[in-house]
């Protein structure tokens, strides 16, 4: 059985990666992506902070000379000489460890939080729900800007500051998930079974998990942006730290120069990091829904 | 000339001839006939009804040898010219009578829409107003007498029986050729079915307007329908003048059909079995191959679970079966 | 049988309000709430092994007299007595006492689960049986209704409607309650699937004296099947007795009513040679 | 429905008065105000300032809080008016066409490129915005509202608005210059919502032509176009209300980035300054009027939602 259930799910997955050439696409994006990065911050020895004057603003190439072999700088240098490609490696890890943290604590707190409030009509909870209201209107940025007030920016805080962002959209969708799934007649038909709460608050969560896939999918995307945008505005990590909304904002002094590449290296990351995340999400919740309720191959 | 002349409707869902969910299904309705369309559900009542005017599913493939509203041809027509003329010619409703009517619009709207998006050429009643005069009429026609307060609501705040009406009402100003309407009656109470069916033959009498009309139970419009098919499993297995179904049933199944009807009908005294047409309704992945009644006929032999059957026509009743006039063996 | 003994179910001045908060009603009333009542005092009683057919004419409230039976709805006042005790609507052991047929069986099965799981629910949650008991109930409750046994590994999506609906009614039979309530989507199925249902319960009724209670529109049927009648109108009783004595010559005026506009003009009526 | 109204009613007061317990435990903590036993009268006093819209002095420039905010406000609201017009044109207009030409190419091009444009970080369009036509073609500019050598009298401080109403001579090239001012910000802005909002659309909208009256609706033979905006849209909207709400944090960040990187002298800007040189006061009033603002317009969203959305007939019951 268990086996069976484990092979139904490889065979769903693969299908649906293997459906569509986006899915497919997204998912080796996401295999390189996630090898780069490991390689570069693990084992390649490149160090983001190390300065040589001697070399700053070295284009970009692939050049190959026998007396230096590769050029060493394949992302070439910013204004202080360094290593545009470690910058990169290091601030896509610093992004996008800081949205994976605000991503699943939003996503913890805000499902389990909005399916509490739903299945036992709590007025506590319920009022809170209420309450979240307040932060729904309230985007990251001002949150982090309220908190530069209080505390020093840090990646943390802004980490911080997106999550209590994301919260309550969470909060709100999953009660309204959770609410849609209790009125309809499976559910009832559930609860005259006698089948308790508990269980019932499973079902619902298996037959709704795919929504949640994407929303956290979503969430996850729009916390790399939100963090990338917050460290721009120059309200997030401290100036030495390599991240990629920062790296533009300090390479945007030299576009007028035409030293593009300090800011198309870091905005590329971006992008790609939030398309990938994107595309495999999209690709994961089709493959949790099938799964769920296509059990003809199983 | 008959008002709507459809031949070999066949809707699959891929190749071969287990994959056609509707399977050669040819309908001829008569200048101001009733049409009873006579299928379970899961037989391709509303797959037919919704082909007939034009609406696709996807992942379908629709085909018809011939198409023709009152003597055009119209799979000749352009698609886009083809929409006007079909929705110029018929109106449908569908099941749910709430969820026929626009649920953010008031009813006045609604029939405002319909008076006027359908151009009538120079009518008696081109005078300033005579929209609110006609939805009043109408509405009146139909049987609803606090006219004012219906068109100053939203279907939300309506009855069923009231929607149903109001459905009719708005068939009426429409003035189309051929009405469809499936289910009708479905969920009615016994007094508002009553109400509609007579409603339904007064318009049919009055205006002469000619209908097909959807359902799985054939006895409360057994007198109200002049003509009949029956649908089993996506083909019409019997097709007559009423009277002459109901007298002289050719086909295995509408026998059964109205034996049921018969004992329904109070033939058995109380708690007394009702007799059975064993084994399940086949539907699509499960298609029979020869003759699709075959599996669960009492009468079939081995011709029948081979090849499909031909159709038998003497004088406009159609059936589906291999045996001519098959001996009663029941 | 003896009416001596004491009735299975009893219901007695059952009444539903719904109350809405409205300005009209606080500018008119002066009560800021406005209560309208949807069953006002129904009552009857209904014996083992009965089948009571409950008939309504247009905008009365079956659904919710049906829905307060079945536990799905709690009723503003009443009691509901099934064989002397007071059910009330959390009671533990309801479920395996009276039980809704869901005739909608397409909505009310989870695509999610296979059937033997759904047919499993109820004995997980309202008996103490061992695994192996649960499965051998649900096997005989199949062969009862004449379901492949097999049927159990099959998801909804991948049987037919006919046999979705017989799977909705072994889920409200593998308990065994001692009542069946169902809607009346039951009876507005095609005459043929129809047959076959009213065959299986009537075959209950007879064999396991299980008490029925359906909402019906056709008065063929209720004739045919049921031994009590309850006529409702406007939320209120109308007319309730002996089936045969309530339609042979009926007193109140709803009934005749629903009498006559039954049998229209229209309505097939069988050749008797 | 009295009983929502009243409901989103008190809502908005609790957390009004949320907000403003929140800030003042800011203030409490940034000043660190010792309040041994008097909590109550600090607060008064806190609240009595806030109801007399006095929101402190800046560190900085010395200036009210609240003057400041008066100044910058026009400029945002001018330029968020035009990206909103913008966004809204575009997105509602590629939502509705996804929807109605769904599995094929068309839609399925239009919403690849709304996930796009959804993936792309606001001051990454700006820049490459600056790069790829501010860099190319002198005449549009990539900072400030005005040029300098026009002065315009203050009468509304919408710019716009005061070119019109002024009566110089050079009030055609003024127009002109402002317009061309406008064109890199408002596009930047207008980006990403327009992207949501086609996604929104689309997918309600995709909803409601599932339903029988507009299959019916359809079958009548009436034009497409008719139908879409009088029966779909006007079903699909008590959805795209529900949605609403993140659009407005998506505008919000638009706005602040694309001033910062625009110079453009609004409120997002005098915000990012504010807290790029912890000007507390200043912070703290942005932050409270913002918060109040939005909030308000939450509830308002969720009143029109319910509005909109037509009684079923459970309710009617």
């Amino acid at each position: 059985m268990t086996s069976g259930t484990i092979r139904h799910w490889a065979s769903c997955l693969w299908g649906t990666f293997r459906g569509r050439p986006l899915f497919l696409t997204g998912l080796i994006g996401l295999i390189c992506y996630i090898i780069i990065i490991a390689a570069g911050t693990l084992f390649m020895g490149l160090d983001p902070y190390r300065q040589n004057i001697s070399e700053y603003f070295v284009p970009p190439s692939l050049s190959f000379s026998f007396e230096t072999g590769f050029n060493r700088f394949i992302m070439g240098t910013d204004d202080l000489g360094r290593d545009i490609f470690a910058r990169v490696v290091f601030g896509a890890r610093n992004t996008l460890f800081a949205a994976v943290f605000a991503a699943a604590a939003a996503a913890a707190v805000g499902i389990a939080a909005g399916f509490a409030a739903a299945i036992s009509g709590n007025p506590v909870l319920n009022i809170l729900r209420r309450t979240m209201l307040f932060l729904a209107a309230t985007p990251s940025v001002l949150i982090a800007v309220l908190m530069t007030a209080i505390v020093d920016p840090s990646l943390r805080h802004v980490a911080e500051a997106v999550a209590l962002s994301l919260l309550p959209g969470f909060i709100s969708s999953s009660y309204r998930i959770a609410a849609d799934e209790l009125r309809k007649k499976y559910v009832i038909a559930l609860r005259t079974d006698g089948a308790g709460k508990m269980y019932i608050t499973r079902i619902i969560l298996r037959n709704t998990a795919y929504l949640f896939a994407g929303m956290t999918a979503r969430a996850f995307s729009t916390a790399i942006i939100d963090i990338a945008s917050i460290c721009f505005l120059g309200l997030g990590a401290h100036h030495a730290t390599p991240e990629l909304g920062l790296m533009i904002s300090e390479g945007m002094a030299f576009i007028y120069r035409g030293n593009y590449w300090c800011i198309i290296f870091p905005g590329i990351a971006i992008v790609s990091a939030v398309l990938i995340v994107n595309i495999v999400g999209s690709a994961l919740k089709t493959a949790i829904r099938k799964g769920v309720f296509e059990n003809a191959s199983s | 000339m008959p008002l709507l002349d459809l031949k070999n409707l066949s809707i699959s869902r891929g190749e071969g001839e287990r994959n056609r969910i509707i399977d050669n299904v040819s309908l001829t309705i008569d200048q101001g006939d009733i049409r009873a369309l006579i299928g379970v559900s899961g037989a391709g009542m509303s797959l037919i009804m919704t082909a007939i005017v034009g609406i696709r599913r996807r992942g379908l493939t629709y085909s018809a040898e011939r198409y023709r509203i009152d003597g055009t041809d119209v799979q000749k027509l352009s698609p886009a010219r083809r929409r006007r003329f079909i929705g110029r010619k018929i109106f449908i409703i569908f099941q749910d009578p709430r969820m026929n009517l626009d649920p953010a619009m008031t009813i006045r709207r609604q029939f405002r829409e319909i008076l006027s998006l359908r151009n009538f050429h120079d009518r008696w009643y081109r005078y300033p107003g005579w929209k609110s005069r006609r939805m009043e009429n109408l509405l009146i026609r139909v049987g609803i007498s606090n006219y004012r307060k219906v068109l100053r609501s939203k279907p939300g705040e309506l009855t069923d029986i009231e929607c149903r009406k109001i459905n009719i009402a708005l068939a009426l100003a429409y003035e189309p050729e051929l009405l469809i309407a499936d289910e009708p009656l479905s969920a009615m109470s016994v007094s508002s079915e009553s109400q509609i069916l007579s409603l339904l033959d007064s318009v049919n009498k009055n205006e002469h307007l000619t209908m097909l009309i959807g359902t799985n139970d054939l006895a409360p419009i057994a007198k109200l329908a002049g003509s009949v098919s029956l649908l089993y499993a996506g083909q019409i297995v019997e097709t007559g003048k009423t009277q002459a179904v109901l007298s002289s049933p050719k086909h295995p199944y509408t026998r059964r059909l109205i034996r049921s009807m018969n004992e329904m009908g109070g033939e058995l005294d109380h708690d007394e079995m009702f007799s059975e047409l064993g084994g399940i309704f086949p539907s699509w992945p499960e298609l029979p191959i020869g003759c699709r009644f075959g599996p669960r006929c009492p009468m079939a032999e081995r011709v029948c679970l081979r090849t499909p059957p031909a159709v038998k026509l003497p004088q406009g009743h159609v059936w589906k079966c291999h045996f001519s006039a098959p001996s009663d063996s029941e | 049988m003896s009416t001596s003994e004491q009735p299975i179910l009893s219901v007695k001045h059952l009444s539903l309000y719904t109350g809405e908060l409205s300005l009209r009603s606080l500018l008119l009333e002066h009560r800021l709430i406005r209560r309208k009542p949807v069953l006002s005092n129904i009552s009857f009683e209904l014996f083992r092994g009965e089948c009571l057919v409950i008939m309504d004419d247009g905008r009365s409230s079956l659904p919710a007299l049906i829905d307060i039976l079945a536990g799905l709805r709690r009723q503003s006042s009443g009691l509901i007595l099934c064989s002397g005790k007071v059910l009330t609507q959390d009671n533990p052991r309801r479920s395996s006492i009276i039980r809704p047929i869901f005739a909608r069986s397409e909505r009310t099965l989870d695509n999610g689960l296979d059937i033997g799981t759904t047919l499993d629910i109820p004995l997980r949650f309202s008996t103490e049986l061992r695994p192996e008991e649960r499965l051998a109930r649900i096997r005989r409750t199949l062969e009862l209704l004449r379901l492949p046994p097999d049927i159990i590994y099959e998801y909804p999506s991948n049987i037919s409607p006919a046999e979705s609906m017989r799977v909705s009614l072994a889920r409200a039979l593998v308990l065994m309650p001692r009542i069946l309530v169902s809607n009346s989507a039951f009876m507005d199925l095609a005459p043929t699937i129809r047959a076959e249902m009213m065959n299986i319960t009537m075959m209950l009724r007879k064999d396991y004296h299980i008490t029925q209670i359906f909402a019906a529109r056709n008065i063929d049927i209720a004739r045919k099947i049921s031994d009590r009648i309850l006529i409702m109108a406007n939320g209120t009783t109308e007319e309730f007795g002996e089936t045969g004595r309530v339609l042979g010559n009926p007193q109140s005026a709803g009934t005749k009513k629903i009498l006559e506009n039954f049998s229209t003009r229209y309505r097939y009526s069988p050749v008797r040679d | 429905m009295i009983k929502f109204i009243l409901n989103r009613l008190m809502t908005l007061a609790g957390l009004l008065f949320l907000l403003s317990v929140i800030t003042f435990w800011v203030n409490v903590r940034i000043y660190d105000i010792d309040l041994h036993g008097q909590l109550l009268p600090e607060y008064g006093k806190y609240m009595r300032n806030l109801l007399c819209l006095n929101l402190g002095t800046s560190d900085i420039s010395g200036r009210p809080v609240m003057d400041l905010i008066r100044d910058t406000l026009p400029s945002t609201a001018g330029l968020l008016f035009s990206s909103l017009m913008i966004s809204l044109i575009i997105g509602i207009s590629c939502g509705s066409t996804a929807a109605l030409t769904i599995d094929r190419t068309t839609s399925t091009v239009l919403t690849d490129i709304s996930i796009f444009a959804a993936s792309v970080p606001v001051f990454l369009i700006a820049v490459f915005l600056i790069i790829a036509v501010s860099l190319n073609i002198t005449a549009i500019p990539s900072s400030d509202e005005l040029s300098y050598f026009y002065e315009v009298p203050r009468i509304t401080a919408i710019r716009l608005i005061d070119i019109l109403l002024t009566d110089s001579g050079r009030k055609s090239e003024m127009l002109y210059n402002c317009l061309l001012h406008l064109v890199l910000p408002a596009a930047t802005i207008s980006v990403l919502p327009a992207a949501e909002l086609t996604r929104i659309t689309r997918n309600s909208l995709r909803n409601v032509m599932r339903q029988h009256y507009m299959q019916a609706a359809m079958s009548r033979g009436w034009s497409v176009f008719y139908i879409v905006i009088f029966h779909g849209l006007r079903n699909a909207l008590p959805e795209i209300f529900i949605r609403l709400p993140v659009l407005i944090n998506l505008y919000f960040t638009a706005v602040v980035t694309a001033e910062f990187v625009f110079n453009w002298p609004g409120t997002g800007n005098l915000l990012i300054a504010a807290a790029q040189d912890r000007d507390r006061p200043v912070i703290m009033g942005i932050f409270l009027f913002t918060a109040s603002v939005l909030l308000t317009l939450n509830s308002v969203l969720s009143l029109l939602a319910r509005f909109t959305r037509p009684v079923t007939a459970e309710q009617a019951r």
